[in-house]
Order: C-alpha cells, then structure tokens, then sequence
C-alpha cells in the first residue's frame, strides 16, 4: 500500500480527469437529451427522422467503439480532437442517445389531460411544451437521469483506452511501474464507489428541490 | 335570438362505432344548456368537438357565425388551419371532470399564467383579476396552494376559474363533480349555480345530477346513440318527458325525486 | 506539414507519446516521464530549441495511430524501426537498441530458446503486446495465430504467465528484465538473447508528413552521439550507446 | 482516406469468429444476469433487515463502479486468490454479476408494481404467502418484466467489447487486433460499428414489439 | 341474540392520527348493517381489521366468539400467529371498491381458483358452483371474459361472486359502488338486495347510497372521527336522527329525498 501512496499525485490526477470528463460529458449529453428527445415532436419530418438516426447510431453500436471510431477514424479525415475533447464528445454523444428517450418518454408520461387542458386554455404548441409539459415531465426524468449520471461515470473509465489519463488508466500506469495489481484496482474501485456516491446524492437533492410543493403526476389526477 | 352554436348535419365515428349521427343542433347566446343522457351517447363528444379536442367526419360546426373546422377561401371551405383553430379557441373555454389544473403552479399562478400567456395580460391585471375570481369561487384564502393541497372540490373550483379568467363566450362544463366525493359536489354546484345568472355566457352542461340540472339549464337536451331524442325546458323533461327512452332513463334518477 | 519544429519552438514545448514500458519510459508518482526514450527526446529537443517535452502516456499499440492522428508530434519509447510501420510513418537515427527476451517459468519446461521453439510446439503458447515486433518475429518463425495471446500491458502479460494463462512471455530483453525485477516472482526465469532474431532498434517516430522535423531531429541527435551526452544518458537504463553507434536507420528501413 | 476493400476481405473472417464470441458472450452473460439477479432481487426483498440492506449496498457496490475495472479485477487478481477462470468465463461472469443488479431491480419493480389491492384481495380469500406468490403475483409481475429483461440482453451484447481487455477476442478486439498490427483503422472500426448495428437495432425493433405485446391490461 | 362480530375498546392509530377510539360495538348473527358517515371517519379502518388487512393497537376483536387478533394461550392472551388468523380468515369476506379481480384469470377462473386453493374444492365442483354464482348475478355469459374486457359493474359483481363463493359467515362490502359510473350502480346494489334475503350471513356495508341503506339495512351505524355518534333502525336515523351530527351529516343526501 505504502508503494500505491507513493502514486498519489497521478491517483488525484486521474481522479480529477475522471470528474472533469464526467460532467464535462454530463453537460453535452443533457443538451443534447433535450435537444433530440424535444426534436421527436417537432411537426417536420426531416427533423424526426434526424433525431432517430441519431439515436440509433448511438444507442445501437457500442461506446468503445464510438470512442475508438472517434480517436482512430475520424483524425484519417481530417477530424482531429484533443483526446479529452474526443472522451466527452463519445461520452456525451452516447449518454445523450440515451436521454433523449428519457426526456422524450418523460414528456409523454403528462397525462393527456394536461395536453387537453393547455388546449383548452388556447395555449400555442410552443407555450403548451415551454409552461406546462416540460415543466411537469422535468421532476420525472431526474430520477433516471441520476441513473444515466452513474452510467457515464463508468464509461469514461472505457476512455482509458483512448489513452486519457483517467483513474483507470492511472490504475494501470501504477500496475507496471510496480507490478502490484490488486492494490491500484482496489483503490480506483474505491474512488469509483465515492464518486458515483456522491452523484446518488446529489440527484437525491435535486429530486428533492424539484419535488418541494409541486406534485408528481403519479398522483391523483388534477 | 341569436345562434352562437350550431351542429350541421354533424357525424363523427371512433373506429367501427359512429358517436354523432347527422346531429343537428343549436345553442342561442347566452343559453344555460344541459346535455343527459346514458353513457356512451356521445355528450362527452360534442363538448370535445367544441373545444377542437376531436375532430368532425362530415358536416359543419359554426361558433359565432364562423365555421369551427373549416376555413373559408377564393375556392371554397376547406380544413381549419391551426391558426384558424387557435383564433376559433378564443371563444370557448372547458372545465374537465378530472380538473387538469397544472400540478406545478399554485392556485393563483394556474388562474394568472394563460391570462399573461394567451391573451398577453399584464402580469399584474392578471393577478387582479385571477384575485377576484378566486375570490367568486370561494377560494382567495388558497391563492398559494397546490393543486395537490386542495381537496378535489377546491381544484375543480380553481379550475372553473381558470377557464373564466380568459372570458371565453361559451363554457363547457363536462361532468365537473363526477370526479367528486358526494359531499364535496355540492360546493361545486353552488358555484355554478352562481355562474348561470351571468346572461352573456353560453354554457353547457353535461351532468348526471338532475336536481342541478333543473335549476340550472334553460333547456335540457336528452342524448341517446349520438342524436338529440328530446329537448326542452328542464320542467317538462323531468316531469313529463314524451319520449319512452327519456323515461326510462330518468326513472333512474327520479325514483330519487318523486 | 513543414512548420512543424517552427511551431514547437513558438510554444515552447512538444508533445510526445510514450508507452508505459520501462526502461524505455519510467513514469514517477507524480506523472513525470523519464526513461532512456523519454530523455534523450528532451536533449535532443533541448538542443533544437524546445526547451520543454510533454509526454502523453498511451498504450503501445497506440502510439503510431497517435502519430497518425496528430495527435502528438512524436513517439518515443521503444517504438522499432520496422518496415512495416515505416509505410505509416517515419523514423529518427536509432536510439536505444537491445537484444529481445523470452519470460518463462522456472526449468525452462518446454525448452524454449528461440522463436521457431514456441512454432514446433504448437501445445506452447507466448503473449506479447498489441501491434509489438514481437509478434511479427513469431509469425514470420512459424508460430501459429492462435498461440498468441495478445497482452493489454505488459505486467498483464507475465501475470499470465505466472497464473499458467501462456507459457513464453516475449518482449524486448532490456523492457522484460526490468519487469522480472519489479515483480521478483523467483518461479519465473529470464531468457535473454533470443538467438534467431536481429538486434531490435527503436527511434522516435514522426508523422510521415514531418521529414524535415525528422532531419533536424536527426543532426541533433548526431551531435549527442558525438559529444558523449548520449552514453551519458542511456547507460543508466543498462542500453549500450556502442550498440546504437553501430546501426543506422537504413539498414531497417531503406529510404525511410 | 481510401476505403479498401483488401482490407475488409482480410479482416473479415477473423471478425466473424469475433462475432461468434461476442454472441455467446452477450447470451451466456444474460442468462447468468436472470439468474442471479433473481436471487439479488429476493435477498433484497427480504423481511430480515440485514440480509436486505447487505445486499443492497453490495449490489450498490457493483452497478456504481465500471465493468472495466470489475473485470481487469476477476481475471487478474482472483487467480492469487487461487480462483483461475479463463478470459472467456471471467468476461461472462463479470457481465452476469455486473448486470444482475439491474435485473434485480427488474424483478423488484415487477413484483412491487403490482396492485396493493391484489394482495389485499389474495388476503380477503385467504391464499397463503405461496399462493399468492404463485397463482396472484408472480403471473401479473412476469409479462411486464419480459420487456426490460430483453432490453438488459442487448446492452450487455453492447458491452462485450469491454471483454478485448481481459484478451477475449470478440468482435472489436478480433478488429483491434488486426488494426494494431497492420494500422488499418477505418475498415476494421467502421465494420465494428456495422455489425453492432446490423444486430442491435432489429433486436431493438424485436423488444419493442415485446414490449407492446405484455403492455398490462387493465387491472381488475 | 348471538354476537357474530364485537369490537371491545378498540383503538387504533395511523401515527398521529387517531382512527378509532376506544371503539365497542357488537354485530349480530345475520344482521345488516349499513356504516355510514363522513370520509375518513373510519368506515373502511373497520372493515380492514375484520378483514385482516390492518392490525389494531389495543382492545380485542372478537369473531365467532374467538379472538382475531390475540390467541388463547396458557399463559393468557397472546398475539396473533399467521395460522391462527388463517383460521379466523375462513370466517370473513371482503369486497372491494377497486373490485380487485385477478386481471390474468377470466371471470370463472377468478371464482374457481379461490375455491380450490383455498378450501381444496375439486376443480369440477367448484366450477359447478361459480357457474351458479355468475347466474346469481346475472352474468353467466360472461364467465370466459377477462376483468379488462368488462364494465366495472360487470366486474364488481364477478368479485361479490368470488367473495361469496368462499361461503364466509360474514361477508363485508365497502363502497362498491362508487367507483362505478351512475348508471352502472344499480346493477351492483340489485345483487345486493338478493343477497340481503339470505338470513344466515351477516352483511356489513359501507355506502354513501342512503336510499339503497334504507332498503339493504336492518340496523345503521352512523361514524364520525372513530366512534359511534348513532346506532338504529333506518327509518329512524334517516327520518328522526337524534344527534346534530348526524342530521348535519344526512342534511346532504336527505334533500335528495325528502
Ligand atoms: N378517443 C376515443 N376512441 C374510441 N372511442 C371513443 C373515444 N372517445 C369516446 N369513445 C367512445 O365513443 C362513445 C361516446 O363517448 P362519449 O364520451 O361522448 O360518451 P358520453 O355520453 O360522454 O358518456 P359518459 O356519460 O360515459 O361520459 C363511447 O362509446 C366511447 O367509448
Ligand atoms: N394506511 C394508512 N396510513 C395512514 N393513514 C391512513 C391509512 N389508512 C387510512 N388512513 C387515514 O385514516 C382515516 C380514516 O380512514 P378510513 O379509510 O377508515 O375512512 P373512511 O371512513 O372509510 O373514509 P371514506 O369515506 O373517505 O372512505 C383517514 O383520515 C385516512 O386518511
Ligand atoms: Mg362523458
Ligand atoms: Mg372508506
């Protein structure tokens, strides 16, 4: 153990980067889940099918191969990104496939008699989604939005393999400079643990906020 | 007297099953209307029509002397545009049997937010104005409530409220206390009791209490399988209905009565 | 592109992969890279005017798409001059050469000195590193695909070993020594030379677009050799300047 | 950047025998995930206080960390403890264990999503706790969870390429491979991707169907 | 007469609030009773203790002359075993407002199946017998249909079925109809009232039809905050209610019939 302290410093680093590749990809992949999740309703067709085409490519091939594609194919293009840039695009662009539909399903989880009442009251498509739908759809989706969160941690442990410097990649560095192995991934799933623990709490806070004195439509209608 | 609604030779199918057959039928302004008859007879339907909430099949529905579903143009009436619908909404305004207030505003802020939204109120007349009529309703000291802190009574109130502070011509009430507690439905009668004296507003009813709906409507319309059988001041459809299918269906109802 | 080194000396630093493959490269607690490659890089850059080198820490196999990508603006670490890689891009003077090495249990039980050993017997299985010379001069020797084991890293690799997954652990003689000594496993024995294959030569690697980077690369490193700082620098990590003197970039790579 | 299409035809077959192992992979980690994740689910629904927070944290343990480093952990560490499992049973076993504490929760909301008043009306005719289990519950719980079960199938199947780093040569490592010793990329990724693809979104298709052929009825 | 049912001093909380207080009350052998009284009175609170379904926090129950929540041992009254309220299970019958039929099982199977898991009948006999009971409320042709392809009255009947199938001594109904729609309610209380003709059961009902109360009952029990305020003959409570309470309570519906 002394030996693994010795590494401390790439430890904390990797633990940074892991933190700054999560929410950096966090941040892309909630625009991006409202953007196409939003996207599904629009009225013109070329806009829904974009949304789909996107969602499948991303949902339906695997992230380390988006990653790989990523870091390996796109720069023989001419595409080149700064391997952090690539981990958060890939992170972010494979989470956000998977929040699209959360938000998509989360607006359609309003009951029906909310459409009808914003309909009713005259309000226009946009203040019908902006006022009413969204807003209620929002305390829905925070709970499996937390989920994704967790889930996006333990995929930028894959972006080790596009050579970011994260904890798992650390993990290894310290494997060959000292030929221990069960003491670096003791460590990192540890640090995994602590910071995935920390994101449940943190979605636990925002449930909380978002469901102060409002209701849940889960309850009785009205 | 003045037509503010009219059916025109109405049809409307869901799948297999036709709803309204041919219904003709006219409402006068200002005119308390209530709709009875056996579920499934298609009364829900024609307040969704009204409201644009179904669409029509075949016929005409004009409000306020325009056509609901059509448009007129150089070349002939064809299909409502959206922004036809949306100026056509203006006129009528509907109270759900199961309130549909907006679960994430307070009492007030569900009465001001369509007045700011729709018609472009300013925030503040918008307060006002949603002040007095929770204040109509019996309501101003659960202003800051959520929907989820009123009982059911209370929500349906705010939500006839709400459906006033945009001063729609016609209101649709579509079994508003059904929903309802039995001892909480009369604190919601008592509102609309209190609206029926307002004589601009059209107003249609569709209820299961016949007791209100005596006191209430200036003419009742009995439903059954999509047409109007009979219509006529409440006294003579209650009292002595010419039809056998009106009996029978009031029997139900005024077994309690007499 | 030909403003390569003019660009570096503007910032003030280069960008260099490095594969974690001591003695090569040594990455310290607290991230920095030294190692033979890793050194002699910054004289040599030192002397063209970057005073700085940032290594990035990738996998082997990663390197060359690294280069590829542009990602870094050089590799060094135990890259070999080989002629295949020499398709995809372009290498300095030789730097650091060694002899190759096999891991094998203690006994030595299937006997195994050289590559054709492993290829005659096909119950025998070795593992190297992903896109290593190594596998190159097991194919080329008659060893069969399915003998290999590619490795993810090189301590995975005699992990393998130790826990019976492979028998022959094969990697470059001065990288594999270094490992026996950190892992201490006295049930493990060094073979070292491998008999049968050539000398193994590594150079830092460019993108094949940066030839005159590489030949200004290539004068300084000249004058290190020349001025005794090289056998000063690689001596330490056990690599013998004299070896490195006595080859040239062309006799792997013509034209390269 | 050309695509070739010598380089498709050389990849090509070693990628096939990569597919096959992604397969067997994807569907003997399932079937291990049903399984223990079965278990995982009851042991959480235990009355007994500590069985059922133990083995939530433990559970909790697994999903919050990566299978990446879970299985660096099985087929490198373990076998100093003396358990030796090959790069093929640590990768689906690593998977299964991974992923049952998703289908755990799977069977724990079907079960709880049932009705209260299912149970309470079991109690009303005096079913036991078996009878209702077996003739009330579990017959109303199972058809909704056949949907997110399957769906679990094609994640994992999405995750094998996570078993390249513990040596399994599935799919993506079979391509990896290949592109690591003849740096050819776009061919080999780009097929990667197509066949995932080619997989998962019928497969997709298919749960969809499922899921509208268990949509619950309307309970009683 | 021979008490069937007796609540001695019950009381029982739901954390602050206290449902019942120190509840006695007694039902006899064959009786009807009706419970009425405002919501959350602790009408239903009742019915689930008979019922098993919730545990009270002191007094005793006593059914058939034996305890239902304590058991006589040597050394005095201890709680309850899962057994022992098995036993005591066989007694009771409860339907449900939300009919709670088994949505897997057609109408028969969700009459058949209690019978043979629970009393062990033979498979035939049983179906035998529920055939009878879906005639008994009038839905023979409905025995091969599922809960979701019938009307609720239709389903509240198939569960007064499946309830009566058991042959319980004391069968309990509360409110089962007032998850219905207006019309379908008759269909329910029609069944109802044969029901009452058979002397041997003991029925207690909870309903906000007082007509159907006046009818059904042989005795009411008006609640209000856990206790008893009046106990009597229909005719008297609804016509001479001697409590302020009640006849607060009544005011709401007697209008309807006075
Ligand atoms: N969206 C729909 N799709 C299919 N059928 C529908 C739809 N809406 C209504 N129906 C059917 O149309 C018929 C008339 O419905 P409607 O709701 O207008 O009746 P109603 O007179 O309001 O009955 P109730 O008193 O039960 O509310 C019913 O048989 C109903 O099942
Ligand atoms: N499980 C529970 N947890 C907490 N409070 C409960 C629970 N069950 C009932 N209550 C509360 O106990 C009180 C009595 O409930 P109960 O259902 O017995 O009333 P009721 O007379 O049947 O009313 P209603 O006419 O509305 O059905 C109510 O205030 C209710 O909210
Ligand atoms: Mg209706
Ligand atoms: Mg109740």
């Amino acid at each position: 153990m002394e030996q693994i302290l010795e590494y401390s410093p790439i430890l904390i680093q990797g633990t940074i980067t892991t933190i700054e590749l999560t929410l950096a990809s966090a941040v892309l992949a909630l625009i991006i889940s409202f953007v196409v999740g939003l996207a599904r309703f629009s009225s013109l067709r070329i806009v829904r099918v974009a949304a789909i085409v996107y969602l499948e490519f991303f949902r339906g091939t695997s992230a380390i191969v988006q990653m790989f594609f990523m870091f390996y194919v796109l720069p023989l293009f001419g595409v080149t990104f700064p391997p952090l840039l690539a981990g958060i695009l890939a992170c972010g662009l494979n989470l956000g496939s998977y929040g699209s539909e959360v938000v998509r399903s989360a607006v359609l989880s309003v009951s029906k008699g909310q459409h009808e009442a914003a309909l009713a009251l005259n309000y226009t498509n946009y203040q019908r989604f902006r006022y009413v739908l969204i807003p209620q759809a929002i305390p829905v989706m925070i709970p499996t939005f937390g989920n994704l969160l967790i889930e996006l941690l333990k995929l930028t442990a894959v972006a080790s393999l596009i050579t970011i410097s994260d904890l798992t990649f650390m993990s290894q560095i310290i494997r060959v400079q000292t030929a221990l192995t069960l003491e670096p991934f003791l460590v990192i799933l540890v640090i995994y643990f602590i910071i995935s623990s920390v994101l449940v709490w943190f979605t636990k806070l925002v449930e909380r906020k978002f469901s102060k004195g409002r209701h849940t439509i889960t309850a009785k209608e009205g | 007297m003045e037509k503010i609604i009219e059916f025109q030779n109405v049809s409307k199918s869901f799948g297999d099953l036709q709803v309204l057959k041919n219904l003709d039928m006219h409402v006068n302004k200002g005119e308390k209307i209530a709709l009875i008859g056996p579920s499934g007879s298609g009364k829900t339907t024609i307040l969704r029509i009204l409201m644009t909430l179904e669409t029509i099949d075949s016929g005409h529905v004009v409000i306020n002397e325009d056509y609901l579903w059509h448009q007129q143009t150089g070349s002939g009436l064809v299909a409502a545009s959206e922004k036809h619908l949306h100026q056509m909404r203006e006129n009528v305004g509907m109270v759900f049997q199961q309130f549909n207030l907006f679960p994430h505003l307070d009492a007030i802020t569900n009465i001001v937010e369509p007045q700011v939204l729709v018609k472009g109120t300013d925030r503040v007349d918008a307060t006002v104005k949603a002040q007095k009529l929770l204040a109509l309703v019996g309501l101003e000291e659960k202003a800051k409530h959520y929907p989820h802190e009123l009982s059911g009574g209370q929500q349906q109130r705010v939500a006839i409220a709400r459906a006033l502070a945009l001063e729609p011509k016609i209101m649709l009430f579509d079994e508003v206390t059904s929903a309802l507690d039995p001892e909480l439905v009369d604190e919601v009668l008592n509102v609309l009791r209190v609206l029926a004296a307002d004589t601009d507003t059209t107003m249609l009813t569709v209820t299961h209490e016949m007791n209100f709906a005596r006191e209430f409507a200036d003419r009742v319309l009995f439903f059954d399988k999509g047409q109007i059988v009979e219509s006529g001041h409440p006294e003579k459809i209650f009292t002595t209905p010419e039809e056998p299918r009106t009996r029978n269906f009031l029997k139900k109802f005024i077994k309690d009565i007499a | 592109s030909a403003g390569t080194l003019e660009d570096l000396r503007e910032q003030g630093y280069a960008t260099v992969a490095v594969a974690n493959e001591p003695p090569y490269s040594d990455i310290k607690g607290d991230g920095y890279v030294t190692g033979a490659a890793p050194d002699v890089a910054r004289a040599v850059m030192a002397k063209l005017g970057v005073p700085e080198l940032r290594a990035k820490v990738v996998g082997y196999g990663a390197m060359i798409p690294a280069l590829m990508a542009r990602r870094v603006d050089m590799a060094t670490s135990g890259l070999y001059i080989k002629p295949k890689r020499c398709e995809s891009i372009i290498y300095s003077e030789p730097d650091l050469c060694g002899a190759e090495a096999f891991a094998v249990k203690k006994g030595n039980p299937f006997n195994i000195l050289t590559y054709e050993d492993i290829g005659n017997n096909k119950d025998v299985t070795m593992t190297t590193c992903a896109g290593c010379a190594e596998e190159a001069y097991a194919l080329e020797r008659g060893v069969s695909k399915d003998q290999i084991k590619i490795m993810t890293d090189p301590p995975s690799g005699i992990k393998m070993l130790q826990q019976g997954r492979v028998d022959v652990f094969a990697l470059s003689g001065l990288g594999t020594a270094d490992l026996l000594k950190n892992f201490n496993d006295p049930s493990l024995e060094l073979i070292m030379p491998v008999m049968g294959v050539p000398m193994g030569c590594a150079g830092a690697a460019f993108n094949s677009d940066d030839t005159e980077f590489r030949n200004a690369y290539d004068q300084a490193l000249a004058e290190l050799k020349s001025s005794g700082e090289f056998a000063k620098i690689v001596e330490p990590y056990g690599f013998s300047a004299a070896a490195t003197l006595a080859v040239k970039r062309d006799d792997f790579c013509p034209g390269n | 950047m050309e695509w070739s299409w010598q380089v498709v035809y050389e990849v090509l077959p070693s990628m096939l025998d990569g597919l096959i192992v992604t397969v067997q992979a994807s569907l003997v980690g399932a079937l291990l995930a049903y399984v223990i994740g079965l278990f995982l689910a009851l042991l959480k629904m235990s009355k007994t206080w500590i069985i059922a927070k133990t083995s939530y944290w433990v559970s909790e343990c697994i999903r919050r960390t990566p299978l990446l480093v879970q299985l660096y952990f099985l087929f490198y560490v373990l076998p100093d403890f003396g358990i030796f499992l090959s790069p093929f049973v640590a990768g689906v076993i690593g998977l299964g264990i991974h992923f049952s504490t998703y289908t755990s929760e799977v069977y724990r909301a079907g079960i709880e999503n049932v009705p209260k008043g299912q149970w309470e009306a079991s109690r009303a005719l005096n079913y036991n706790a078996y009878q209702t289990m077996r003739h009330v519950i579990l017959p109303q719980a199972i058809p909704p969870m056949i949907p997110p079960l399957a769906n679990y199938l094609i994640t994992m199947f999405k995750e094998t390429p996570l078993l390249s780093a513990i040596t399994v040569v599935e799919l993506f490592n079979a391509a990896n491979i290949f592109s690591n010793s003849h740096y050819k990329y776009l061919e080999p990724m780009t097929l990667v991707g197509l066949f995932f693809l080619i997989i998962s979104i019928p497969a997709a298709y298919a749960a969809m169907k499922l899921e509208q052929k268990y949509k619950p009825k309307n309970a009683g």
